[in-house]
């Protein structure tokens, strides 16, 4: 076994030992396992992974691809990403929705809903489920309105009583 | 025993999901190709934002609760109804803002060669169909 | 392990209920035919009116909640006690004015000839056994 | 398909557990001996105190539930990714000062030697480990 | 089959007929049937129970021992006595701690947790638990306390109103 350039194929460390009576090269990302290779360290036979299935991972032999998942709309979720081949259906929120967890604690896998923005300036890039905890991602409310408890108040307008930072416009001369 | 509940629909080659041994799936029944017992299971996750049950500010007087339902039903050709073959049916009334849950059946039966077996739930729209891991139908024969 | 909960009468023959295979059933019990790794299983559906528990208005902090217990037991002439081989235990405190749900259990045991396999619940009185597809019980060699 | 929750050790050799044909369990994994379908089983039985969301008397508004998450899942040589066979998960949210509940799950799947199947919970805290006769997992070929 | 006297091996009423070719004698307790005898009314082959594990019963042919029961120790559960070979875990609550049963009936297999007896006078005995459904066994308060409504109240020290009878001693002569 000289070191000559080109594909080399170590079953050892490329772990295709494993993949029927030959060592044989992985099935690339996207794509599963039809059949082992029939000679030593040939390719196997990969077919790309039918529609609503993806493999993420390559140099592997997987016979069938995975499922992508779907949103729930009912919960209006929507695709932030579709499910490609080689990806699985990424679930978020529309833009102007806050991602709302629907058990505690949040996790990454948690089931959750999208709730609506109500008077927030809308964030510029959909959100991802924020695994800090935080589930709420509007955090700046629209102009004429201070964030208080969690969701958008309108800035007074009333001539007495203090006039909180973000309203100097409305109400700042009064101070 | 007539049983108005919807029947779902099911992925029967993607994923986990398979048919084999001339078992198949068309229109959302698995066809019994041979006659002989089988194993029939199935699992529905269900969930659901909280109802007037589980309102617990304007209570007058303890609420009635709603329910989930999953039914494996068999169409034969031998008989002109559908008989149940198994029934899971659930109270709920939580008073958190949403809840979940699954509901899982399983048992052997005597099948015909063409018979049909097929699940209905009493509401589609409070079933998790998001991951097939967590909803899903089967049967093999022993 | 005693278990004193009582045990359940069960319908062999009429309907989707048969025994084959010299599996046959006598006084509560499904009697084992001949030794080997046999799939056991039961769903119980429990139905109640709510407890005390649930009564959310004469609340003085938190109710101990009420409990619905299934139990597969295993009684051997090759040793004098009954053995617990299956348990599905869960409490209840609905705050509905009634309730209904099942427990289902299902696992593979190695049993031996004449071996005998009964269904003990909690209380018989709250199980529902007006239809055979919501609670059953079978056994199956595999 | 991450899913980083804690799984669980199993007792595979006294009372009820046993091992045989060549399947194994070795460090929280059953291993299969042998390329086919099995019917691959579990219940975990969950118990807990009440939490925040249960204690109707500080409440602002419909509170979150907590959850209790099994899942069985697959570690194969063919492809780096554990991947999730079967998930039962359910939300928590019970008025009384404890509770307990199981959760079933069962189904067949096509494996290959090789293969391992682990049990994974959301909080091993709440999984009731005291009897074998309510929380178990287990495979076997068809 | 003369009256002799000895070992009779009377299969029909020792029940040992079905243990395989003879009739054997059964096993003692706190072992289990690793073999059947060889020879009528000869003795089976009997194996200690493996740690974790017990039977109870004797003149049994039973091939596996029964698991012992965990104390769940979530519930601040003892093992009041540890399993033997011949007898399963016991489970209870430490001296000063009482049984609260979890779930209503409160029967013998009933789930239950441990709770300090706050104020009360400790039992001598740890606690199994009473099936008469009374779930508190700390029932003497200690001197200075008197019962009210299942839990020890300090006793009046204050000039007027009445002094209940464990009390007599910080109160009583007011009477």
């Amino acid at each position: 076994q000289g070191s000559t350039l080109g594909p080399r194929c170590d079953c050892a460390s490329d772990s295709q030992k494993r993949y029927g009576q030959f060592c044989c090269r992985g099935c690339p990302v996207g794509h599963y396992l039809k059949a082992y290779c029939t000679e030593p360290c040939g390719n196997s036979t990969c077919i790309p992974c039918p529609q609503g299935t993806f493999l993420a991972r390559e140099n592997h032999s997987q016979t069938r691809c995975i499922r992508c998942q779907t949103c729930d709309e009912e919960a209006s979720q929507v695709a932030l990403e579709n499910c490609s081949a080689v990806a699985d259906t990424q679930c978020g929120c529309e833009l102007g929705w806050f991602m709302d967890c629907l058990a505690k604690p949040c996790r990454e896998n948690s089931p959750f809903r999208c709730l609506q923005c109500k008077n927030y300036e809308v964030l510029s890039s959909p959100t991802q489920l924020p695994f800090s905890g935080r589930d709420n991602r509007c955090v700046h409310c629209l102009p004429g309105f201070y964030e208080h408890g969690g969701s958008c108040m309108s800035c007074p307008t009333s001539v007495f009583g203090n006039c909180p930072e973000p309203c100097a416009a409305i109400c700042g001369w009064r101070q | 025993q007539k049983n108005q509940f919807p029947a779902l629909h099911w992925e029967h080659e993607l994923g986990l999901a398979f048919t084999k041994n001339r078992m198949n799936y068309t229109n959302k029944f698995l066809v019994i190709p041979e006659m002989g017992d089988y194993f029939v299971y199935t699992q529905i996750t269900f969930r659901g934002t909280t109802s007037e049950c589980g309102d617990i500010s304007q209570r007058k007087g303890q609420n009635k609760p709603d329910s989930i339902v999953v039914v494996i039903t068999k169409v034969t050709d031998s008989y002109p109804e559908p008989s149940q073959l198994l029934t899971g049916t659930k109270s709920v009334c939580e008073i958190s803002s949403n809840w979940f849950q699954p509901l899982y059946l399983g048992a052997m039966f005597s099948l015909q060669e063409g018979d049909k077996l097929m699940v209905n739930v009493s509401d589609i729209s409070l079933v998790d169909y998001t991951k097939e891991d967590k909803t899903f139908f089967g049967a093999f024969l022993l």
